[in-house]
């Protein structure tokens, strides 16, 4: 297992450094210019001192290996740097962002709060309620119970994130008042009342994003139990005289949960990237918001980086998901 | 019958039906036997004959929907279990009457430890602590013969081969000193070898452990070595039931007949060619009111089509067929003598 | 008697347990599917309603001859009427031919991004399945592909494509075609795993060696023992892209990357109806209709088909 | 090899010293570092028109000796003639054209159909292979077959699932026909039918054999079966063959302790002889094919082991006319404690000694 | 009775979010609005445009003395006791060292030309600056006046020239500054806290203690949080359709601040040929002339046949006007003389057309020697300039002028990149469609943009303003008059000429002039908008009302 882990480790390293060739070259080809955000007022012999600033003055394939070389060294020394407090990265280049003109690794570092609340809440919530709907579902199948959550969650995937959230906070910010209908990054949790206003503020975001992940992972839950439900060994554990919930909960949701955990771990690096429709809509600057404003002004280092660090995320959690089913799944021997 | 003992489990007119989108099927069709403290009743028949479903209606393994146990009683314990309820059948299942499956390499859970399977019934029926469970969970595997037994507790059943699976199966059926064991078919997915071991290992355990067994197979070689009274079934029904010296001396159902003359042996006389029963198994479409095996039957006759024959006391005691047929009468059985004649079990 | 009766037991066999069966003439396998196909009964109303929106989409610009770009300036905004069933927006272009001109676009984004990310998917997922010695190099590519984001993507192909695709297809229809590449291009990949799973498993099947016993080239043990054997995966797939595709589609739009604005297609009419909502109601109801029923639909359909293609569940 | 007909003719299948190695790859870089030794120098011959039965547990490489002398593996040593051609380093497109004169039939008759084609279709698709002919005349080839194989003409257009196992065992044996072949492979063929069904297929085989003249290697683990349908019989363990002997030479007085202690496993319905015949039970498994214990591979099982037995691997050799054994109990030159031939062997644990727990 | 901080907390949206609080390393609007409560110029515009002295004791002038006559210096004092918000005196050498800061040649300075035409920044002494022009400049209000052109600190930014400016990311998240507020925490794009300067130079000002500007989500959310929610209390540039603000804005809880600017809303006419066929270097280049819109008749015609009323009305509603104009603002230079243009007339339209020599064809599309009048039109994409594109496109379509639409990703449309096919700059259709504005209240700069010779051409890798490649050797000349001309009132005349000449040629056809679009809600005192400045001008002096 450990050995299969390292090996796999290692095989990423390659697949890692093209991915991050062929971003660079991909973002670096996209059209766009960083100066298209200025006002037209400020002429073109400024603009063009500007690009050169940037940077852009250079080949495409020395600025690929200096930000190669910042993205791989110098930020992940200067990260430790900022961990541990030891001086290990002195003044060594990192990655600026075109539009703020401060390391990216900096913006990035604090999105990932937010980011990590409320999309991650909102998988996390997502997955508590699929699981009981998909468990029920299968056990009942054909039930309305079935009927009314199969349906439910296509609703969920089919309609458009943008569309339930401008509902809800219609509904519960605008008419009802219950919500804010805006986050605010800057609350910080300190006592009881801080901590209901970081509830409240998240409750609309966290249920779109929820709703979506619920009705695909309850899908997968439902499709997995089915196929467990009907097992031979399932019959020997009802032979044993085991009472039904013991059956279900403990014998057939063990062996449907190997899938669906892959599944789940798959879409992990999801919640690093952030749901940049519903960041947009309730204010949650995240990462997902940090990505497309970028992606509108045209900040390639920044574009660069998030992409690059979510492609690793994607390999990363690709391995994650194959050892968690070698873990899970005791059968599984990888050598 | 052969001996005064009261049966343990006494199966009279289950009939067990399978509602599906091509109709329903009669899978079980009043199947009536009994099984005395002590004893080994075996039971052939071939595929899709009905031989498990009967045995699963017994307690209710079988899936409700589709399957529905139309009708019948089954005495176990003084009682009639088809009208316990759910609560009380699952107290009798693992506790009073332990099952060991056909397939053991799906039976058992790939994702639970041996120990933790074995332990489950333990903890369930006996009360016992986790402990005390696992003390006795090694007791059980070093019963059925698995070396090493503490160590092993902690294996998954992938780590164990087939033989030594279905002896974990086993000790899990044991786990909780049943009165009844129903083994359905538990040897047909092993080696001659493998099988050997496991049928020397039942032997073994009746003669320590003392309860009544079930033995599903196709094989009538297992069936010949192990049981005392042996039951054929065909189409939802048993067509023959005798003590099993009796059926391989003097089989009274053309099939029995059929089916002791298709298997070649490795001992004895090789037959130049092999006798062979032709056609297909019926459809089990409606409840019967026919015999089911006339269309591949060298002995049917008009009647057959028109009656389904009840069961008959015939020969030695507590031999019994369902046939129309009589080897030692005219040719066929008095129309007078079968209302008489007919036994439940 | 014996003997008489003996053909029939013998015919009869077959199926079991389903003797009103028996005597069917022998017939398509298609047809099987469909029986099954009928019984599930979300399958068939999905069906019904797709059918009908493709009847809407697809003929219904015949019968409601209405320019969908036709701007009547002084009836804009109105509600339902005679003339405008559904309403007109805010230039006054009747929402009725919107919906059905922008229909046609989204079910032909739909579809054809599901096709082109289906063939990709198929064809990688085999090959990566059955050839041993290009799996890895194909998985890693699907990793690869995993981690693009779509978005530069796209709008790179627009740079470098837009212009070729312009003079090739004219101007809307170029602006189509990037889209469902871009797309079907960064969707294959959930397919192409699915695939490669199953072609995987197949390729140990017995028929597959009974194929090479009998000296079956590849690429024909390919072509008729496991493509089709991976047809229902495959199909299950198809449902949930076109699904995933319109909503991506919409999604762009949102973001401001899809379809121009003047270019009516029901993710860009959701959105442009998104700030009226509170005014006007119905121009996002519509549209937000269209594509969940669309969306719900198809897979119902993908559910039914799963069931249908599934030998096991249909020979029951 | 001591067959009466080998006086006279040429053996149609000559086998020598076959390996089939499956690579077992782990480490770092996934190098190859074993190997499953499923087959590990396998020799035997089959004469036209004769039948050999191989049996032996699950797992011994019984399916993988079939089909590897069909050369369905790249084999990975060892020679295969057949009918005077040798094929066991040819490569799979030159394998081809030799197709049509070997064909194998498979143990699992619902996993060997393609689901999706019918019954035309399948029968069909060796003649789509190897022959040019019209469509008529491939399907007069078709009608004859399931003649000969005893379907009914009007199937022709209905697939697998709308079978019965015997019956679809016909098609397999059907399609294992249809280019003439005179080298049938049957691997199990019976295995996964119910009793009654079994009986057909193997006259079926039976009947065919004298018709057409065809010669078999008859794959199996029933014992029973295998007498009534084997002229010699080849006994496999783990990767080997132990014993091979003409029929009833090999039921009557099998030579090697394996072999022994097999058919005395097998059940025998008669309860008068069941309940009184010693069986000779083995215990414990079988070995893992990647990793075979050193010296005789039996040796861990063995009811009559000797020292000898975990050192040396006993070689193959002719101890009767016809009769070949790889065991050290039936080597002259190996000192043996132990007198041969006897049913059970001092020291086998018989049914008496099977306690409970071992 | 208001004093300092006594107003609380004061919530502000900025939909596009700020990205760094030193302007000169971004250029735009909301960095430099946000960052204009911190910086300040030597003088500002007032929301009038007048210009006030700021930092500086008075604006300096002919009169006073403080510009030379020969129009090449001027001279600024500060004010005395000013200090930075650190409690340090602000001086001269400050201001110098702003001009070095933004004009080295590495820094990529987004105001750089704010300081064009400089020869020298000279402290005189502690408190006065003496700026020395290459040339006479009538107008020397350029440098250090304006959001645009702030006083940063020397001793904060001294080790952050040229090429390191980028790196002192603590000095530009939270500059040292003279305003009213100072930042206490800066997150890029998301969001930042404001306090009170406790050495702001007016003691009880400012009225809030302190502020926070949240950035991002979309114009419709930030104007839900004000009308509609209260959540905030001013939101920014509301580019939103008309009927959807005055739907939110009948909640009553915010009021909508309208002011229009110099920003107009115009299509232009390319002068030259952009066929594809044409070689890269050659096509849009002077060279060959585009074959339909050289004909002034054409263009007119093209003119008659928008509604501008209705464009404004759909488009922008209060927040804009229809005009004929080039320049529109300030009022004194908006030309009085181009109303006709703002009533449609078909009849006109096709009438010119005919005399033109395009006559319709079987289709409804006008032909002349067998070539069809059609019109490739470009916009960037964004939803009312493609309602616009729809609706003239229909309006050309009544008088035969067929219109191919395209709209591109506002990114690429306005960036620079040479390689780009797609930029506005490069205008590679035939007519194309955005808005522009000048900075302050001086047209000059921008009305020199249409002189011959400054069109974008390939050899130069396309710079230039005269994106229509106008050329009218008369505009030349009277633009070389207004460039010598110190006298307002002459130049008011000159600007408007300048302006009608433009126009009357419809070298391009102005459509609207949009104004500034922000909200406020209804307890927020204070507030005057200001389109000459930043719209913050004055953000020491907004206070909470409360009654
Ligand atoms: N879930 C089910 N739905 C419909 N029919 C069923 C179901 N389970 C069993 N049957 C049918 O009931 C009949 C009896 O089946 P059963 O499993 O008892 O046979 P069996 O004698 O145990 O055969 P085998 O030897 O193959 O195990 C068969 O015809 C079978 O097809
Ligand atoms: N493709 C393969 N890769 C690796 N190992 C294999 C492969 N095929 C077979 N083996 C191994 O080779 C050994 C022999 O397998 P084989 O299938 O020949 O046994 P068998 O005698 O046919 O058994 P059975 O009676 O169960 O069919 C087994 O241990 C099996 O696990
Ligand atoms: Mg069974
Ligand atoms: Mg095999």
């Amino acid at each position: 297992m450990l050995n299969f882990t390292i090996r796999r480790l290692v095989m990423a390293v390659p697949t890692v450094i093209i991915i991050s060739l062929l971003i660079f070259l991909l973002l670096d080809l996209a059209p766009g210019d960083p100066t298209a955000q200025l006002p037209l007022t400020i002429p073109l012999e400024v603009r063009d001192e500007i690009r050169l600033a940037l940077g852009l003055g250079d080949p495409v394939i020395v600025r690929y290996f200096k930000w190669l070389q910042m993205m791989l060294v110098n930020e992940p020394l200067h990260a430790l740097e900022q961990v541990t407090g030891w001086n290990v990265a002195p003044d060594t280049q990192r990655i600026l962002s075109w539009q703020s003109r401060s390391p990216v690794g900096d913006i990035i570092a604090q999105r990932i709060p937010q980011t990590l609340w409320v999309v991650g809440m909102g998988y996390l919530f997502g997955i508590l309620i699929a699981l009981p709907i998909g468990i029920i579902s299968a056990y009942k199948q054909y039930s309305w119970f079935d009927q009314l959550g199969t349906f439910i969650a296509m609703v969920g995937f089919s309609v458009p994130v943008f569309f339930t959230g401008v509902v809800l906070i219609l509904v519960f910010s605008v008419w009802l008042g219950w919500f804010p209908s805006m986050y605010d990054t800057t609350l910080r949790v300190t006592d009881w009342d801080s901590f209901m206003r970081q509830v409240r503020q998240m409750v609309l975001p966290v249920s779109v994003l929820a709703l979506f992940n619920a009705a695909q992972i309850s899908r997968f839950m439902r499709a997995s139990m089915l196929d467990n439900l009907n097992m031979d060994y399932v019959r020997t554990a009802r032979a044993k005289g085991l009472r039904e919930r013991t059956v279900v909960m403990v014998h057939v949701l063990r062996n449907s949960m190997i899938p669906v955990v892959t599944v789940i771990a798959l879409g992990v690096p999801s919640v690093f990237s952030g749901a940049i429709i519903t960041e947009t809509i309730f204010r949650v600057n995240g990462l997902g918001a940090l990505l497309i404003n970028a992606i509108y002004a045209n900040d390639i280092p920044m574009i660069q980086t998030l992409t690059f660090i979510f492609a690793v995320l994607i390999v990363l959690f690709n391995l994650i998901a194959d050892v968690i089913y070698g873990i899970l799944d005791p059968r599984i021997r990888y050598d | 019958m052969l001996n005064g003992d009261a049966p343990v489990l006494d199966v009279r007119d289950l009939k067990t039906v399978f509602r599906t989108r091509g109709g329903e099927v009669h899978a079980v069709n009043s199947v009536s036997f009994h099984l005395r403290p002590g004893e080994l009743l075996g039971v052939v028949g071939e595929s899709g004959s009905g031989k498990s479903v009967t045995m699963m209606s017994l307690i209710g393994l079988l899936p409700s929907p589709p399957a529905e146990v139309r009708g019948g009683q089954v005495m176990f314990g003084g009682r009639d279990i088809l009208k316990a309820s759910a609560g009380e059948l699952r107290r009798l299942r693992g506790r009073e009457i332990g099952f060991i499956f056909q397939d053991p390499m799906t039976s058992l859970n790939p994702v639970f430890t041996v120990g933790f399977q074995i332990m489950e019934p333990l903890r369930k029926h006996m009360g016992m602590r986790p402990e005390a469970a696992r003390v006795r969970a090694a007791e059980l595997l070093d019963l059925v013969g698995i070396p090493d037994a503490r160590k092993r507790l902690k294996d998954f059943p992938h780590q164990f081969s087939g033989g030594m699976r279905q002896r974990v199966m086993i000790a899990m059926a044991l786990a909780c000193d049943p009165k009844v064991l129903i083994a359905d078919e538990p040897t047909t997915a092993l080696d001659v070898t493998i099988q050997a071991q496991i049928l020397e290992l039942v032997k073994d355990l009746r003669k320590k452990l003392g309860m009544a067994i079930v033995w599903i197979t196709h094989d009538l070689g297992v069936i010949a070595g192990i049981a005392d009274r042996v039951m054929v079934m065909y189409g939802g029904q048993v067509v023959e039931q005798a003590p099993v010296r009796a059926l391989f001396a003097d089989p009274r159902h053309p099939y029995t007949r059929a089916l002791l003359q298709t298997v070649p042996s490795v001992r004895g006389e090789r037959a130049p060619k092999l006798k062979v029963i032709e056609g297909q198994p019926p459809l089990l479409g409606a409840h019967p009111t026919a015999c089911p095996f006339r269309f591949r039957c060298d002995k049917a006759h008009d009647r057959c089509g028109r009656e389904n024959p009840q069961r008959r006391v015939v020969g030695a005691p507590g031999h019994d067929v369902a046939c129309h047929w009589d080897p030692d009468g005219a040719g066929l059985a008095a129309a007078g003598l079968t209302s008489e004649g007919v036994v439940n079990g | 008697m014996t003997d008489v009766s003996r053909p029939e037991a013998e015919a009869t066999a077959a199926k079991p347990f389903t003797p009103d069966q028996a005597f069917r003439p022998p017939r398509n396998q298609w047809w099987d599917v469909w029986d099954q196909f009928r019984s599930h009964r979300g399958a068939l109303l999905g069906t019904l309603v797709f059918v009908f929106i493709i009847l809407f989409v697809g003929i219904g610009p015949w019968i409601w001859q209405v320019d969908p770009g036709f701007i009547d300036i002084r009836s804009r905004n109105q509600g339902p009427s005679w003339s405008n069933p559904l309403g007109t927006d805010q230039l006054g272009r009747d929402m009725l031919a919107r919906m059905m001109y922008g229909g046609r676009i989204s079910v032909a984004v739909g579809l054809t991004a599901m096709f082109l990310g289906l063939l990709i998917g198929t064809l990688v997922g085999v090959l990566a399945g059955y050839f041993r010695r290009v799996d890895g190099i194909l998985m890693r590519t699907t990793d690869l592909f995993l981690a693009l984001p779509l978005l530069p993507l796209l709008l790179v192909m627009v740079l470098l494509f837009r212009d070729m695709l312009a003079r090739n297809f004219g101007e809307a229809a170029g602006v189509f075609v990037l889209i469902v590449v871009a797309i079907g291009i960064t969707s294959w990949m959930q397919t192409a795993r699915i695939v490669r799973g199953d072609v995987l498993a197949l390729k140990e099947r017995e028929y597959v060696l009974a194929a090479r016993s009998i000296g079956t080239p590849s690429r024909r043990i390919v072509s008729r023992h496991i493509l089709p054997n991976v047809l229902s995966p495959i199909m299950v797939s198809a449902t949930l892209g076109i699904a995933s595709a319109i909503i991506t589609e919409s999604a762009l739009s949102f973001l401001g990357l899809g379809f121009p604005p003047d270019f009516p297609t029901w993710g860009r009419l959701l959105f442009d109806g998104r700030d009226w909502i509170e005014q006007y109601p119905a121009r996002v109801v519509w549209p937000g209709l269209f594509i969940s029923l669309t969306v719900l639909s198809v897979n119902f359909i993908g559910d039914g088909l799963r069931d249908a293609l599934d030998p096991r569940i249909r020979g029951r | 090899m001591a067959d009466p007909a080998r006086a006279t003719t040429e053996p149609l299948v000559q086998v020598r010293d076959l390996k089939m190695h499956f690579p077992v790859s782990r480490g770092l870089l996934g190098r190859k570092t074993g190997a499953i030794k499923a087959v590990d120098g396998v020799s035997f011959d089959i004469m036209p028109r004769e039948t050999l039965g191989m049996v032996g547990e699950s797992g011994c490489g019984k399916s993988t000796t079939g089909r590897a002398v069909l050369r369905l593996y790249d084999i990975t040593g060892g020679s295969i003639r057949i009918n005077g051609t040798e094929i066991g380093q040819m490569s799979q497109s030159a394998l081809r054209k030799h197709r049509p004169t070997m064909q194998m039939v498979f143990q699992d008759p619902q996993a060997c159909l393609n689901p999706r084609m019918t019954l035309a279709g399948l029968i069909g698709e060796p003649l789509d292979e190897h022959t040019g002919w019209s469509r008529a005349r491939k399907l007069e080839r078709i009608y004859e077959l399931m003649d000969a194989v005893g379907l009914n003409r009007n199937f022709a257009n209905r697939y697998p699932h709308e079978f019965s196992g015997g019956q679809r065992q016909r098609i397999g044996i059907a399609r294992a026909l249809a280019l003439n072949p005179s080298f049938i492979v049957c691997d199990e063929p019976i295995a996964a039918l119910d009793v009654s069904i079994q009986a057909q297929v193997v006259n079926l085989l039976e009947e065919l054999q004298e018709k057409l003249g065809l010669t078999y290697l008859f794959i199996s683990h029933d014992l029973s079966m295998v007498r009534h349908i084997a002229t010699r019989v080849a006994v496999m363990y783990l990767g080997k063959v132990v014993e091979i002997a003409p029929r009833e030479a090999l039921y009557a007085d099998p030579l090697h302790p394996y072999t022994q202690a097999l058919l005395s496993s097998v059940p025998d319905p008669d309860p008068e002889t069941a309940q009184q015949v010693r069986r000779i039970i083995l215990k414990g498994d079988v070995p893992s094919p990647a990793n075979p214990p050193q010296g005789c591979n039996f040796c861990t099982r063995c009811p009559a082991v000797m020292p000898v037995c975990r050192e040396i691997e006993p070689e193959t050799r002719e101890v009767a006319p016809g009769r070949f054994v790889a065991c050290h109990l039936h080597d002259a030159s190996v000192p043996t404690s132990i007198p041969t031939g006897g049913p059970t062997p001092g020291g086998a644990s018989t049914t008496n000694q099977q306690g409970g727990s071992s | 009775e208001r004093e300092r901080g006594s107003s609380g907390h004061l919530n502000i949206i900025y939909w596009q979010a700020v990205s760094t609080m030193n302007p000169f390393l971004s250029g735009g609007t909301k960095e430099m609005n946000a960052s204009s409560i911190v910086l300040e110029p030597l003088a500002r515009f007032d929301a009038a445009g007048e210009l006030v002295a700021w930092l500086a004791e008075e604006i300096p002038t002919l009169d006073n003395g403080g510009v030379s006559e020969d129009l090449k210096t001027i001279t600024w004092r500060l004010k005395e006791g000013l200090l930075w918000s650190d409690g340090t005196p602000v001086t001269a050498a400050d201001v110098v060292f702003t001009h070095e800061y933004c004009t080295h040649p590495e820094g990529g300075c987004s105001y750089r030309d704010r300081f064009a035409g400089i020869e020298s920044v000279v402290a005189e002494d502690d408190h006065t600056v003496v700026i020395t022009f290459e040339d006479a400049t009538p107008n020397p209000y350029i440098p250090f006046v304006g959001a645009g052109s702030p006083i940063i600190q020397q001793a904060q930014f001294q080790n952050c020239l040229g090429a390191r400016a980028p790196e002192c990311t603590d000095a530009n998240f939270a500059p040292v500054g003279t305003g009213p507020y100072v930042v206490t925490d800066f997150r890029p794009n998301d969001v930042i806290q404001f306090e009170a300067n406790p050495n702001y130079r007016v003691p009880t000002q400012p009225y809030f203690a302190t502020i926070t500007w949240a950035g991002g989500g979309d114009a419709t959310g930030a104007a839900r949080a004000v009308f509609q929610t209260g959540e905030m209390d001013y939101a920014w540039n509301l580019q939103l359709a008309p009927e959807v603000i005055e739907q939110m804005q009948s909640g009553g809880q915010g009021e909508l601040l309208v002011d229009f600017g110099p920003l107009m809303e115009r299509i232009e006419l390319n002068f030259t040929d952009v066929s594809a066929d044409l070689p890269d270097d050659e096509r849009g280049t002077r060279m060959h002339p585009h074959p339909i819109l050289t004909d002034i008749r054409v263009r007119e015609a093209l003119s008659r046949a928008i509604d501008r009323e209705l464009l404004t009305e759909i488009g922008y509603g209060p927040t804009g006007r229809a005009t004929c104009n080039f320049i529109v603002a300030p009022p004194a230079m908006a030309s009085p003389n181009n109303d006709n243009c703002l009533v449609q007339d078909m009849d006109r339209a096709n009438e010119l057309l005919d005399e033109a020599g395009w006559e319709r064809g079987p289709d409804g599309i006008r032909t002349r020697d067998g070539m069809r009048l059609e019109l490739l039109f470009n916009t960037s994409t964004n939803a009312v300039r493609q309602d616009f594109q729809a609706l003239i496109q229909q309006w050309w379509r009544e008088i035969g002028v067929d219109t191919r639409l395209r709209n591109i990703d506002a990114g690429v449309f306005f960036g620079s990149d040479p390689s780009s096919p797609d930029t506005y700059v490069k205008f590679w259709a035939d007519v194309q469609m955005y808005a522009s504005l000048f900075e302050g209240t001086d047209p000059t700069p921008h009305l020199e943009q249409r002189r011959c010779g400054r069109e974008p051409r390939p050899e130069t890798q396309w710079p230039g303003q005269n994106i229509n490649r106008y050329c009218n050797p008369e505009y030349d000349a009277l633009w070389a008059e207004l460039n010598r001309e110190p006298d307002p009132e002459r130049r008011q005349e000159l600007v408007i000429a300048l302006n009608d000449m433009f126009v009357q040629d419809f070298a391009h056809l102005p459509l609207v002039a949009r104004g500034r679009v922000s909200a406020k809600s209804t307890d927020l005192g204070g507030v005057v908008m200001n389109v000459w400045d930043s719209e913050h001008w004055n953000q020491a002096e907004w206070y909470r009302i409360t009654e």
